[in-house]
C-alpha cells in the first residue's frame, strides 16, 4: 500500500475535479500542483491561467509568484491583468481556487484580518488580491485548506471573497453573476460540496481512516452530510509518482504538510 | 454601503487640464535615479507602482524613495508585496488602497509591513486586484469610473469606497469602481528610448494603463534603446513617450525581483529581507547596509553579489542550470 | 432621449453561459474559406468585421457571403467601407449601426450603398467610431455597458440607442454605450496557428477587442505559422485561440485593402469597383466577373492580376517603387 | 507674386494654427496635408495621430486612408482606436480638424444625411465615422471647407458632430468636457473663429480679394464680425514650395481645388 501525506492526498483530490479542456485561474502552491498534476494524467487540455496576466504556459517548475517569468514560460499568450480578469467576467474560465485564514458554512472566505472589523486589525493578512474577483466572476470556486475549528467558523471576522454570502440566491441578488459560486472544499479531512437547496456546506468523503464525528469536531458550524457518503479515493501510484516526481521534484509544497 | 475612503477622487476634467499641459514635444528625458525621484516625487503624493509583486518592478526607485526619505506617501496596492515591503521600512507611506499588501506570496508576511497596519498607523481601504487595475484603466480612458461585477456583497465591498449602480440597459446591479489617477506612477521595463517610449516583454500586468492613467510617470528601463529602434517596429510600443516623465536606465533595476527573460528573484536576498524585519533594529541594521549605506542601486547590487550574481540569476532565468542550486529556500 | 433601434441587445449573463459552452481545447482550426462561411455565417445574423475600411480586412470571407447568397445580415460599420459595399452589393444586410459606411474615404460614395440607405432597405441606427469600439470593449470586458463623454448633444446621439447616465461620484453627465456582441466577427491577420493563435502587425483598430466580444470568430490569415512560433513570443499574441472558431489561410486575403507589411491596396481596382456600382447592370455583371464567376478567392485574384499585381502592391507598400506608378488614380 | 490656389490657400493657413509640439487627430486630405506642412515649417515636433490607431509616423507620402500603412510609418506607435480615443478623451489632443456637407453658425456640422431626419434618407453620406467623437473630445475643432449657403446653412438636416450645440453653456450642459470646442473654419473666403460670448460663427480675417458681403452672401445665416479685420496672410514662396514639392507632390489635395 502507497503511503502519503495530507498535503499530496489533497492535491490529488483536487485534480481530479479539472477536467481536459476546463480553464482554470490558479496561484501557487497546492492549486498550481494540482493543476499541473491534472494536465500530466487525464486534462493535457487543461488551460491554466494566473492572474496577472500568464495564459497556458507550458509550466516547467511550479511558480513561486502568480506574476512570475514562469507563469507564461512558452505560454498562449503573455497578457495582462485586466485580460485575464475579463475572461472570467465574460465566463470563459470554469474553475479558480482560493485560500484563507477562515471559511463559514456558505463558503465565504476571509483573507483580510482577524479582529473586529474597526481599524487598526489585531492580525492583518495580505487581503483580497484577486481572490475577491475571481470568487466574483469563475464559474466554480475550490479551497485547499487544512480544517479546524479556527478556520471552519460560523461568522467571520471579514468576508474577503464572496460565497454564497448568507444562503440561496444572495449572489446574484448582490449582483454577482449567475450560477457561479463554491463548489468543493478540500481539507485533510475530508471532501466538501455545497447543498443545492440551502447553499450551505456539506461533506461529501470522508478521507481514509476519518469519520464523521471528527470531521464535525473541526467546524466551528454544524456541516451538513451528503446522502451517501464514501471514502475519499487515495492517490494512486501514477499520481503520487508523477505528483513527486514531475510536479513538486523539490517538494515546495507537498513537504509543508 | 461601502464607506471606505476613497483616497483619490476621480477628476476627469481636471485631470484633462493636467493632459493638457504635459509637454508632447520629443525631448530627452533620461536622468538619473536620484534626479528622477528628487524631482518627481514628493512628500505626501500618491504612488503606484508597475509590476506584480516581485515581478518587474522598479526596485532602483522604490530604494532612492527610502533613502531621500520620502514620507506620507499614499499607495495603490494591487499586488505590492516588495515594493510595499520596500516603502513600508522606510517607512514611507501612511495610507493604501488596498488589494494585496504585505504579503510575498508563498515566501510569507512581511513583519515590518504588518506592524505598520497592526500598528494603525496606515488609512487602508480596501479593493481587490482587478477593482484597482480596472480603475487605472477609467483613468486612462478618461471616464470617471467603469462598472464591474467585483466586490459586491462582501466585507471588502463594505470597507472599498466604491459605489452601486445599476445598468440602464439590463437593470444588473453593478460595483462602479472610480478612476484612479495617480500623482507618480513608477515603472520598469526592457527597454525604452531617451523619449520614454516603451517595451516589455511578457505579462503587461496594469501597467499600459497606469502609464496613461498616472499624473506623473518615472520610467526605469533595463537599457535604452536607439529611438529609430522603437520607430523600426512601433506595434512593439506598450507605452507612448508623451505618458512619461522621466527616463532613467538602470541593468538589474528590478533585482531582487524577478525580470522575465533577463533574470529570476533572488530567494535568498528576500528571504534575508524577511528575516531582517523581525525587529525594527534588525530592519534599521539592514537598511543601513542596503539602502541608506550605499551611494546608489549599483552599490546595492555590489553588496548583494553584483555581477556575478545577476549572471547566475540569469541563468535560473533561463533555466540552464536546476533554480534549486542556492535559489530557493 | 435616444430612439434608435438596439439592434443587439447587451446579455452579459447569456454571454457569459455562450462563453462557457465555447471550447477551450487546442484543436485545430483550419478549414477553408467555403466551409468557414458556410458553416459559421447564417443568414440573419450580426456581423462585425475587422480592420479599417480598406485596410486589413477580411476581403476572401466577405466575396464568399455573397457568393453563398447570405440575406438579412445585420453589421456593425464602424469605418466599415469596402466590407460594407461587398455586402451591400449582395446586398446581404438589411441592418447597419452605422457610424461610417457609404464613403471609401477620399475615394467617394458607393452607388450601390447609397442605393441601399436610401431606398429605405436598410434599418440604420447612429453611433460614432469610438462609440462601436468601446462596445465591443464592454462586451469584451463583460459588463453590459460603458460610459463615455461622446455622441451627447447631437442628433447622432438622437438616432442611437446609447443611454444617459450619471456619474455616481462627479455628477457628471455621461453616455452609456451599451454591450454588442456580434454573432459573428470576421477578421484578417498576419499570422496565425491552426489552432486560431493571432499575431497582427501594425495598428489593431478594434479588433483584439471585436475577437472577445463576438460569439464566434472567423479568422483568415495571411499565412499559418506553427504553434511553437506562437509559444515562443506570447507576448505578441493578440487573439487567443480560445475565441476563434474557425482559420482560413488567405494568402492576399485582404487585397485589394492594404495589408501593412505586406501589400499596398489597389486602387485602380477600388475605382473599378466603383464605377461598376454605377446601375444595378453593370454591378451585376462585375460581379459576375469577380466574384460568382470565379471558384473562390484565388479565382478572384487571377482575375485581378495574380501574383504579378500582388508582387506589385508589395513594392508599393515597402516603398520600393513611387506609388503614383498606377497605385492611384 | 506667388500664384496659388484656393485650396493651397486654405492648407496654408490651416497648417499656421498647428503650434510646435502641439497634438493633432487628421483624416486623409487637406487637414493632413495642413499637418504635414506644419512639421516641415515651424512644427517639426507636431504628434500627428489617426483615429484608427497611428500615432506620430514619420509620414512619407500622404495616406489615402486614416487606417492605411502610413499612418504608422515608423510611427512612435501602431496602437487602436480605443488608444487613440482615449487619447482625445483624458484630454491629450490638442486639435482636430472636420469635414461635412453643412455647418451652422454654432460650428455643429452634418454629415450623416440631407432631407429630412425621417428616414430613408434622401441623400446619405458616410456618417459620423470619429468626427463625432474628435469633435466631442479634443481641446479645439477646426474645419476646412468650401463655403456657399448649401454649406453654410441656417438649420442642419442632421447635427452629426457638435459644435456649440445652440449656444454658450450648451456642450457643457450636454456633458461634453469642458473648454472643447470649434476653434477655426477655414474656406475659400476666409478664417472664421467663434466669438466668445455668444459662441456664434466670425468673420476673423478676408482672404486677398474677398470681401465682406461676398462672405455674408455665401452664408445662410448672419455672420459676426470680429473687431480687427485684416486680410488673411496669403501662402509665402516657401509654404507653397514644400506644400507642392513634399507635402503633396502628386497634386491629390491640392489639384482638387
Amino acid at each position: 500500500m502507497t503511503t502519503y501525506n495530507s498535503m499530496e492526498l489533497m492535491i490529488c483530490l483536487a485534480a481530479r475535479y479539472l477536467e481536459d479542456g476546463a480553464t482554470v485561474v490558479v496561484g501557487t502552491g497546492a492549486p498550481c500542483a494540482a493543476a499541473m498534476l491534472a494536465q500530466k494524467l487525464h486534462a493535457p487540455g487543461l488551460v491554466v491561467m494566473f492572474e496577472a496576466g500568464g495564459m497556458g504556459p507550458l509550466l516547467p517548475t511550479m511558480p513561486i509568484s502568480v506574476g512570475d517569468s514562469r507563469t507564461f514560460w512558452r505560454g498562449i499568450s503573455a497578457s495582462s491583468m485586466t485580460e485575464i480578469m475579463e475572461l472570467c467576467q465574460r465566463g470563459m474560465v470554469d474553475y479558480t481556487f482560493l485560500g484563507g485564514a477562515q471559511i463559514d458554512q456558505y463558503g465565504n472566505i476571509n483573507s483580510t484580518q482577524i479582529g473586529p472589523r474597526d481599524l487598526p486589525p489585531r492580525v492583518r493578512f495580505p487581503g483580497s488580491g484577486g481572490a475577491n474577483d475571481l470568487a466574483s466572476l469563475c464559474w466554480r470556486t475550490m479551497m485547499i485548506t487544512p480544517q479546524d475549528q479556527r478556520r471552519f467558523v460560523p461568522r467571520l471576522d471579514f468576508m474577503t471573497s464572496p460565497g454564497y454570502l448568507h444562503g440561496p440566491g444572495a449572489r446574484e441578488a448582490a449582483g454577482l453573476p449567475p450560477g457561479t459560486g463554491p463548489y468543493k472544499v478540500i481539507t485533510q479531512l475530508a471532501v466538501f460540496g455545497f447543498d443545492e437547496a440551502t447553499k450551505r456546506m456539506r461533506v461529501e468523503s470522508l478521507h481514509p481512516g476519518v469519520d464523521l464525528a471528527q470531521v464535525q469536531d473541526n467546524a466551528g458550524f454544524t456541516l451538513l452530510v451528503a446522502p451517501q457518503l464514501p471514502v475519499s479515493m487515495p492517490p494512486s501510484a501514477e499520481e503520487l509518482a508523477l505528483l513527486r516526481r514531475e510536479v513538486d521534484p523539490y517538494r515546495y509544497v507537498i513537504g509543508r504538510n | 454601503m461601502p464607506r471606505g475612503e476613497l483616497l483619490v477622487t476621480p477628476e476627469p476634467d481636471a485631470m484633462r487640464e493636467w493632459f493638457r499641459q504635459k509637454p508632447k514635444q520629443l525631448v530627452p528625458k533620461v536622468t538619473t535615479v536620484k534626479t528622477a525621484v528628487a524631482s518627481w516625487v514628493h512628500d505626501g503624493e500618491y504612488l503606484a507602482v508597475g509590476g506584480f509583486g516581485t515581478n518587474r518592478i522598479p526596485t532602483a526607485l522604490l530604494h532612492e524613495i527610502v533613502r531621500q526619505g520620502r514620507r506620507g506617501l499614499g499607495l495603490s496596492g494591487h499586488t505590492a508585496t516588495h515594493d510595499f515591503q520596500i516603502l513600508a521600512a522606510g517607512p514611507c507611506i501612511d495610507r493604501v488602497d488596498v488589494a494585496y499588501v504585505l504579503g510575498l506570496e508563498a515566501r510569507g508576511l512581511s513583519p515590518s509591513a504588518r506592524r505598520l497596519c497592526e500598528g494603525g498607523l496606515l488609512r487602508l481601504t480596501e479593493w481587490t486586484n482587478a477593482a484597482l487595475a480596472w480603475r487605472y484603466r477609467a483613468a486612462a480612458m478618461g471616464v470617471p469610473f467603469l462598472p464591474a461585477r467585483v466586490m459586491l456583497g462582501t466585507d471588502t465591498w463594505e470597507h472599498s469606497a466604491a459605489k452601486e449602480i445599476q445598468c440602464p440597459f439590463t437593470g444588473m446591479r453593478l460595483a462602479a469602481l472610480p478612476a484612479l489617477s495617480p500623482d507618480v506612477g513608477l515603472i520598469h521595463v526592457h527597454e525604452a528610448d531617451v523619449y520614454g517610449n516603451c517595451r516589455i516583454e511578457g505579462i503587461s500586468v496594469a501597467d499600459a494603463d497606469l502609464a496613461r492613467a498616472a499624473r506623473r510617470v518615472i520610467i526605469s528601463a533595463e537599457r535604452l534603446i536607439p529611438h529609430e529602434e522603437i520607430r523600426r517596429e512601433p506595434t512593439r510600443t506598450i507605452i507612448p513617450y508623451f505618458c512619461v516623465d522621466a527616463v532613467v536606465e538602470v541593468p538589474g533595476g528590478c533585482y531582487p525581483g524577478n525580470m522575465p527573460y533577463e533574470y529570476f528573484s533572488d530567494e535568498e536576498h528576500l528571504q534575508e529581507w524577511l528575516e531582517a524585519e523581525r525587529t525594527p533594529e534588525t530592519l534599521r541594521a539592514f537598511l543601513e547596509k542596503y539602502i541608506f549605506g550605499v551611494e546608489d542601486f549599483a552599490g546595492y547590487l555590489d553588496r548583494c553579489g553584483g555581477r556575478s550574481r545577476l549572471q547566475q540569476l540569469r541563468r535560473v532565468e533561463l533555466m540552464l542550470v536546476q533554480e534549486s542550486e542556492g535559489m530557493r529556500r
